[in-house]
């Protein structure tokens, strides 16, 4: 599996390479790819199907644990071929779809790069690798949904996916690095097989709300969901593929997934179902006031997530099999109406509502055709395999009253969208301004498999509910589950309410002006919705941001120099508090009267130069400072120290008189509180380093280092200046150190001095 | 043994003094800094392939035994962040080839750069406690310079804050030095290690180690010390903000992790609780203040006060794992930052502005730009499977082993907000068209030139990818860098020679 | 008698930082004047006064008859002050330079590179 | 008036500073004194020279750009470190000859050479900044 992933990521790679080579055929080479792939699962199908998982794993960062880990059972198996089965049709769909488009190349690499990142979700049984995998899919879906990147209102859908889709990634994370350390493995398989050990845990509740979340974003979850209709900025292969038959189906898989390690309890069955039935009504209820084309598929297709993560949150055996059912219709209906829809408004020359359509049987009769088997299945119409989901659905769910009226509502609306898509464009009389064309014959082979296949589906619906739907559903329960599914399931009270929702849902159909009415009367309430609070949380934060970044960088020296200070004498004065004051025997020499003097000198010179008004006497008084400093190393035995300090001073005072020459008078004065408020620090400063020295006195310098140069100065070193043999010899790399600070500070200061911006460069 | 570990500092003083005597000759200049940069990387690679398995290196400096003279010591991380730094000097180098100009390049441009990664590499070799203070000196002086030279006027108001900021910080580390050296005796940070080992001085330690924690914090740009880096990397040519970005802060947090692995860590309930705690502000702040800006090389600079928040949560966490995501995010962090400043420059010389309101169409114009800018953004931000990713990975697992809730949490957020400014930049100055469509290329090359001068770019973007799918090896070498600072027995007896 | 050096090192430490938080170039360059003759004081005082003489054999003896001061902090500080020299000097030209190019020394006034 | 003061001062003080100079360079070894006392008493008397008539009057007396100096200095610094290789030492590791002349004998190490170059680096550090600092205006 590790190397049908590498030939897909090196497919995306290369797509730029083969659209340059063969601007024609660039979709129809890329999508041996994803053939490939789905002939490889077919061969492996039958071994799944009954129960022997395909599995292989590879080291990749070992001390990290994390393995190349694959695992290919009942529920990866369904959604694989999913994947890579639509991921071809979309890729041969994208060649004519983006005929002659400059960027085509890049489309093509980053929905090959896609697909493979999906594969990889679907396959991995390593939940690092599948984390890695699901972030790869939310990162290729940001520059699908941006792919027409010169529309503001695109890049904008793009940012809020992209910010949605990770901020759960990241608290998926954190739930899923929790659930390994809870479970003592990465591996899924290991994990799943802890169920009873993970519910009882106590880290269980934080870990099921984390995945949740992850989840629930991925899958366009209420109150998550307004990023999906949004989303729909993208190019229609891509909506098609990712939208609605792949990436938002992520939380799904994910959700399914660890059913058995995490499922079964009353807090999952209690969240799941009111968040999936709460998406489910709601998304229906948004796509009935819709007339975009694309938006009227992503409100069902919204819908239609929550009622798979309803579906698992019930958690029967008959619901699990219900929504492995489901998903498989969903895919197929909902792929073949949005390339449907995608060819619609690309032969019409972008046309993109159903009120302005009408009439095109005549120009698109292809399409028509496509479009009614989808849409008809879409709405549950026998005899398609969304009717037979359905029934199934309806059988699982049994005698809830609640659950069988929210699905009739529900499926009224699908009704409603099926034939608004798939019907509705097609009738009627024909707008005059409305030109159209058929479908190229590359953007056909999408619409008519998937069409053809809700329709095949259902006749085959017995083989392919013991081959594939059995097998997820057996996945997601943990134990074996045989399905048997019928076209015709005789008379039953499921069909009567399967008849009634159909019936429902035509009289809605009729009744669709009204809900657009409706919808546009409540459109003042979408402000109060999570798309606005989404954009109201990111305002806020940016103006946060803004408000705390012009508090901290003022752009004022002295600010920043007051508040480095401060936290200096802040962390200083928490050691000394945490320490608890200073221990042990100071070592104090006696008082001497030429250090005292000298010392009164220095602070005198000191305060002078903080009160100068003149730069000169500051500058004389630094002086004085520098020069008292050579008195007390000459005090203390350091002729070499007083030299220096001695020359070194002479020549800074020269210095600073050449260049203090050019600079004003000080001119420039604070407020009295301000320089209070210095003062106070400038003495809490003055406090904590006398302590600091007066603690360090406390304690008895080890001599063992000074010793040894003492002793060794003369016979090893040849000189009896210690301080000298020092400088060029124990230590001399200080110095080489050194020196060459001196070296580049002049040649700085030089090229400071000579090099003006504009002018001539003479060194 | 016995010049090996001196090389990554006598090389860079040798090319500059060369490059110092024939500073007329602008071109020889330009190759000298190449040809020594590369040297210098062989030096580093040499002395990793030593450290490799996991001896320290020590070369006593004229022969004296420590403590008595000055030891310089290889460790693996001291040998990682080696070849790193050879790393960014080649790349930045070639850059400059291209972009610096005449008369940088007359006033000293290559010795400066080149004496500025002596004092780096001199700050990684360092066994000593002054000598490390030196080379502080020495990098800081460098740096100062580099970024004021041309003398245009926001690199000078830039400098001033630089300056003053960073000597006040030096002024501090020296004073922890000082107050050290009263304590212990020595100034060899293996025997300070076992002086302050034996205790006897409790409480001081604390304090001197606060003191060092605010010399080296300055330095690494944390909460609340960074404000000179904000107010100076975007002003001065790119190469020079490159090289600053990659490696200079790096410095500050390599200091952070040598002294509080191996000397301060007697009482890490507190001292590294206040790391831990400055790592988590740092990070957000950081993060908070490139959400603010709209600029790309302010963006950018903001962005490396919040990555260097994740390499100090590692420090911080103080444990095996997580000091290794901290050599990790630190590798990682070098290579994707110096290449994003590259990039930035690169569109700079396009467009000839940072201005995100002024940029525009890039994705359309230059597609391997793009790339080169998506590579490193992207891993920056963290997505798989790029560097970022595992680097964070690493400390939020670390993070979440040692029950460290807040700290992680600051962690996940701040990745997104990461995510949000680099698609930002991505945003403006890629996807949305350009705000006038006539200024299209600017950058006075032809297309073969641009084709060399975006190598660098290319080179360090593929290495972020290969950190990234070859994590395995990358990280192998973390963790066991990390054992060696979890250990300082190791390095203690490595110096001192089996005391 | 180290008490009452502590204190001048305060002393030094606190002029020279409220020196730095003047608005004037030229008393920020002062200020870190004062803080670097801090640093080094504190060197010298916490590195322990040793009333001896100089650390210098006289000639002929192998030798110190009596303990002399400690040499090492000495080294140390005759580094520190020929560094400090060399940066203020450097730090002198681009103070002179800011003020050519910018036409003021009012530190406040130096804030365009900030947002 | 004190210009006239301090141009004859500098006359006289002049060659002896510079003589002095070595002279504390060459016993910094065993009295105080070395490499960067010596280096600023040089350059010192330039300094002197500068003040007294101006910068380029200093420069034409000295000739060689102080930056070259400086350099030249970092380079003997640099290289009186390498000998020690040689030996199988480390670097800088300090190597002694006994040169004997006639008439007197020296005692001549690496680590001398090495003050030589500090000697000289500082020399020339001073002299560049104060031209440029003095040239300006």
């Amino acid at each position: 599996m590790l190397v049908l992933l590498t030939i897909c990521f090196a497919a995306a790679l290369l797509a730029p390479l083969v659209h340059r080579a063969f601007p024609r055929r660039a979709g129809t080479l890329l999508a041996a790819a994803p053939l490939a792939v789905f002939a490889w699962l077919g061969a492996a199908l039958p071994e799944v199907m009954h129960g022997h998982p395909r599995v292989e794993a590879a080291p990749w960062v070992e001390g990290l644990g994390l393995e190349a880990a694959f695992r290919l059972d009942g529920l990866s198996m369904l959604f694989a071929l999913l994947i890579s089965g639509i991921g071809a049709l979309v890729l041969l769909y994208t060649q004519g779809y983006f005929k002659n488009h400059p960027q085509q190349g890049r489309f093509l690499m980053v929905i090959t790069a896609f697909m493979a990142s999906m594969l990889g979700v679907v396959l991995a049984d390593h939940l690092l690798l599948l984390f890695i995998f699901w972030e790869l899919t939310s990162f290729t879906s940001y520059l699908l949904i941006g792919f027409n990147h010169e529309r503001a209102e695109a890049r904008q859908a793009a940012l809020q996916s992209l910010l949605v889709t990770v901020l759960g990634g990241l608290f998926l994370l954190a739930g899923l690095i929790l659930l390994a350390q809870v479970a003592g493995t990465w591996r899924l398989s290991g994990i799943l097989g802890q169920g009873d050990a993970l519910r009882e845990h106590a880290l269980y509740l934080p870990i099921l709300a984390l995945v949740c979340i992850g989840a629930f974003t991925k899958s366009a979850q209420f109150p998550f969901h307004f990023w999906l209709p949004n989303a729909m900025q993208a190019p229609t292969p891509a909506s098609a593929y990712l939208h609605s038959s792949t990436m938002v189906k992520a939380g799904v898989y994910l959700l399914a997934r660890l059913h058995p390690a995490l499922g079964g309890t009353e807090a999952w069955s209690t969240l799941l179902t009111a968040v999936g039935a709460t998406t489910f009504l709601a998304g229906a209820l948004l796509a009935l006031g819709q007339h975009v084309l694309k938006r009227l598929l992503a409100y069902t297709t919204v819908s239609a997530l929550g009622a798979m993560v309803m579906l698992l949150g019930i958690g029967t055996t008959d619901t699990l099999k219900a929504m492995a059912g489901f998903i498989l219709a969903h895919a197929f209906y909902k792929a073949a109406l949005f390339l449907v829809a995608g060819g619609i408004t690309h032969e019409t020359g972008g046309e993109t509502s159903v009120d302005q359509l009408g009439g095109l049987r005549r120009a698109m009769p292809f399409t028509f055709a496509c479009a009614l088997l989808a849409g008809l299945s879409m709405g549950g119409f026998p005899p398609f395999f969304g009717f037979v989901a359905k029934e199934n659905w309806l059988h699982a769910i049994g005698r809830h009253p609640g659950l069988v009226a929210a699905t009739m509502a529900g499926g009224a609306a699908y009704v409603l969208v099926g034939l608004s898509v798939g019907l509705k464009p097609f009738i009627g009389r024909r707008p005059e301004h409305l030109h159209a064309h058929e479908i190229p014959w590359s953007m056909r082979a999408g619409p008519l498999v998937l069409g053809l296949g809700s329709l095949a589906l259902a006749f085959a619906c017995g083989p392919a509910g013991h081959a594939l739907i059995g097998p997820a559903a057996s996945a997601v329960a943990g134990e074996t589950l045989p399905v048997h599914l019928h076209l015709w399931a005789g008379f039953n009270p499921c069909l009567a309410i399967s008849l009634a929702t159909l019936v429902l849902g035509i009289g809605c159909y009729a009744a669709r002006p009204l809900f657009g009415r409706a919808a546009g009367r409540l459109a003042p309430l979408v402000r109060l919705g999570p798309d606005a609070a989404y954009r109201g949380l990111l305002a806020t934060t940016l103006r946060f941001a803004g408000w705390q970044t012009r508090m901290l960088q003022t752009g004022i020296l002295r600010d920043y120099i007051r508040i480095t200070v401060l936290t200096a004498v802040a962390l200083v004065g928490a050691a000394f508090l945490h320490a608890g004051g200073i221990r042990g025997e100071a070592r104090l020499s006696p008082l001497s009267l030429r250090i005292g003097l000298v010392s009164v000198l220095m602070v005198l010179a000191t305060f002078t130069t903080i009160l100068a008004k003149s730069r000169l006497r500051s500058i004389m008084s630094l002086g004085v400072v520098g020069y008292s400093m050579a008195l007390l190393f000459t005090f203390h035995g350091a002729p070499d120290l007083a030299m220096t300090q001695l020359v070194i001073e002479t020549l800074t005072v020269i210095l600073m008189a050449l260049a203090f020459h050019h600079l004003p008078v000080f001119k420039h004065g604070s407020p009295a509180r301000m320089r209070a408020i210095d003062a106070a620090i400038a003495i809490g400063v003055g406090a904590a380093v006398t302590v600091l020295v007066l603690a360090a006195l406390h304690v008895q310098t080890p001599t063992e280092v000074s010793d040894y140069y003492l002793d060794h100065s003369q016979a090893l070193a040849h000189g009896r200046n210690v301080v000298n043999v020092i400088i060029v010899d124990f230590r001399g790399l200080d110095t080489l150190g050194e020196i060459t600070v001196m070296a580049i500070a002049a040649i700085g200061a030089y090229a400071l001095l000579k090099l003006r911006p504009g002018k001539g460069d003479t060194p | 043994m016995t010049l090996l570990p001196a090389l990554p500092i006598l090389l860079p003083l040798a090319g500059a003094i060369a490059c110092m005597l024939l500073r007329r000759h602008g071109a020889l200049q330009r190759g000298l800094n190449i040809l020594f940069s590369v040297l210098i990387l062989g030096a580093a690679v040499a002395l990793l392939a030593a450290a490799r398995d996991g001896s320290i290196l020590v070369l006593q400096a004229g022969g004296w035994p420590a403590p008595f003279g000055i030891s310089l010591v290889v460790d693996l991380l001291s040998a990682i962040m080696l070849v790193l730094g050879g790393l960014m000097a080649v790349a930045v180098s070639v850059y400059a080839w291209f972009d610096m100009d005449e008369g940088r390049m007359r006033f000293g441009f290559a010795p400066l750069f080149l004496i500025m990664l002596m004092g780096v590499n001199g700050a990684f070799v360092a066994g000593d406690l002054f000598n490390l203070y030196v080379w502080f000196e020495v990098l800081l002086t460098a740096s100062f310079i580099l970024l004021a030279l041309g003398g245009e006027r926001p690199q000078l108001e830039g400098s001033i804050k630089y300056v003053a900021l960073n000597l006040l910080s030096s002024a501090m580390f020296l004073a922890g030095v000082g107050i050290l050296y009263g304590m212990a005796g020595t100034l060899n940070m293996a025997q300070l290690a076992v002086a302050i080992g034996q205790g006897g001085q409790g409480g001081l330690v604390t304090m001197v180690a606060v003191m060092f924690m605010m010399g080296f914090g300055i330095k690494a740009g944390m909460f609340p010390l960074f404000f000179w880096l904000p107010a100076s990397y975007p002003t001065p040519p790119a190469a020079v903000s490159a090289i600053f970005s990659g490696l200079l802060t790096k410095v500050g947090v390599y200091a952070l992790i040598r002294v509080f692995t191996l000397v301060f860590c007697g009482d890490t309930a507190f001292t590294h609780l206040l790391i831990l705690a400055g790592a988590g502000l740092t990070m957000l702040s950081g993060v908070l203040g490139a959400a603010s800006q709209h600029e790309i090389r302010r963006i950018l600079s903001f962005h490396i006060v919040s990555q260097i928040g994740y390499m100090v949560m590692g420090l911080g966490l103080f444990t095996a794992l997580a000091l290794a995501g901290t050599v990790f995010y630190l590798i990682h962090h070098i290579v994707v930052k110096t290449n994003l400043f590259l990039v930035a420059g690169a569109i700079h010389r396009l467009k000839g502005s940072y201005d995100l309101d002024e940029l525009g169409g890039l994705y359309r114009e230059r597609p391997y730009l793009s790339i080169l800018f998506m590579v490193p953004a992207m891993s920056l931000a963290g997505v798989p499977p790029l560097s970022g990713f595992f680097a964070k990975l690493v400390l939020i697992l670390a993070g979440l082993r040692a029950g460290a809730w807040v700290v992680v949490s600051v962690a996940l957020v701040v990745s997104l907000l990461t995510l949000y400014s680099m698609t930002k930049i991505w945003a403006n100055a890629f996807w949305a068209p350009a705000p006038e469509p006539a200024a299209s290329d600017r950058s006075g090359m032809d297309r073969a030139t641009w084709r060399r001068f975006l190598l660098p770019m290319a080179a360090l973007a593929a290495l972020t990818v290969c950190f990234g799918l070859f994590a395995g090896p990358v990280f192998g070498l973390a963790q066991d860098a990390a054992a060696q600072l979890m250990d300082p027995a190791g390095y203690i007896r490595a110096v001192l020679g089996g005391q | 008698m180290e008490a009452v050096l502590a204190m001048v090192i305060g002393t030094l430490y606190g002029g020279g930082l409220y020196l730095m938080m003047r608005r004037n170039l030229v008393q920020l360059i002062i200020g870190l004047g004062l803080l670097s003759h801090g640093a080094n004081l504190l060197i010298f005082t916490a590195g322990g006064l040793r009333r001896g003489g100089a650390p210098i054999l006289a000639e002929g003896e192998t030798h110190f008859a009596a303990a002399p001061s400690d040499p090492l902090p000495q080294a140390l500080i005759l580094t520190a002050i020929v560094i400090s020299f060399a940066v203020t000097a450097f730090a002198l030209a681009l103070f002179l330079r800011t003020y050519q190019t910018t036409g003021t020394d009012d530190v406040n006034a130096l804030k365009e590179t900030d947002p | 008036m004190t210009s006239i003061i301090l141009r004859t001062a500098t006359r006289y003080m002049f060659p002896p500073l510079l003589v002095f100079s070595v002279y504390v360079l060459m016993r910094g070894h065993n009295y105080p004194g070395g490499g960067f006392v010596g280096g600023l008493f040089a350059g010192s008397a330039f300094v002197l020279h500068a003040l007294a008539y101006d910068v380029a009057s200093a420069r034409r007396l000295l000739r060689l750009d102080p930056r070259d100096i400086a350099t030249g200095g970092l380079a003997i610094a640099l290289l009186s470190g390498l000998p020690g290789l040689l030996d199988g030492g480390a670097f800088m590791h300090g190597i002694w000859w006994d040169l004997h002349l006639p008439g007197f004998e020296l005692h001549l190490g690496t680590p001398m050479i090495f003050d030589i170059g500090v000697y000289f680096a500082v020399f020339g550090v001073l002299l560049a900044l104060v031209f440029a600092l003095g040239e300006e205006g």
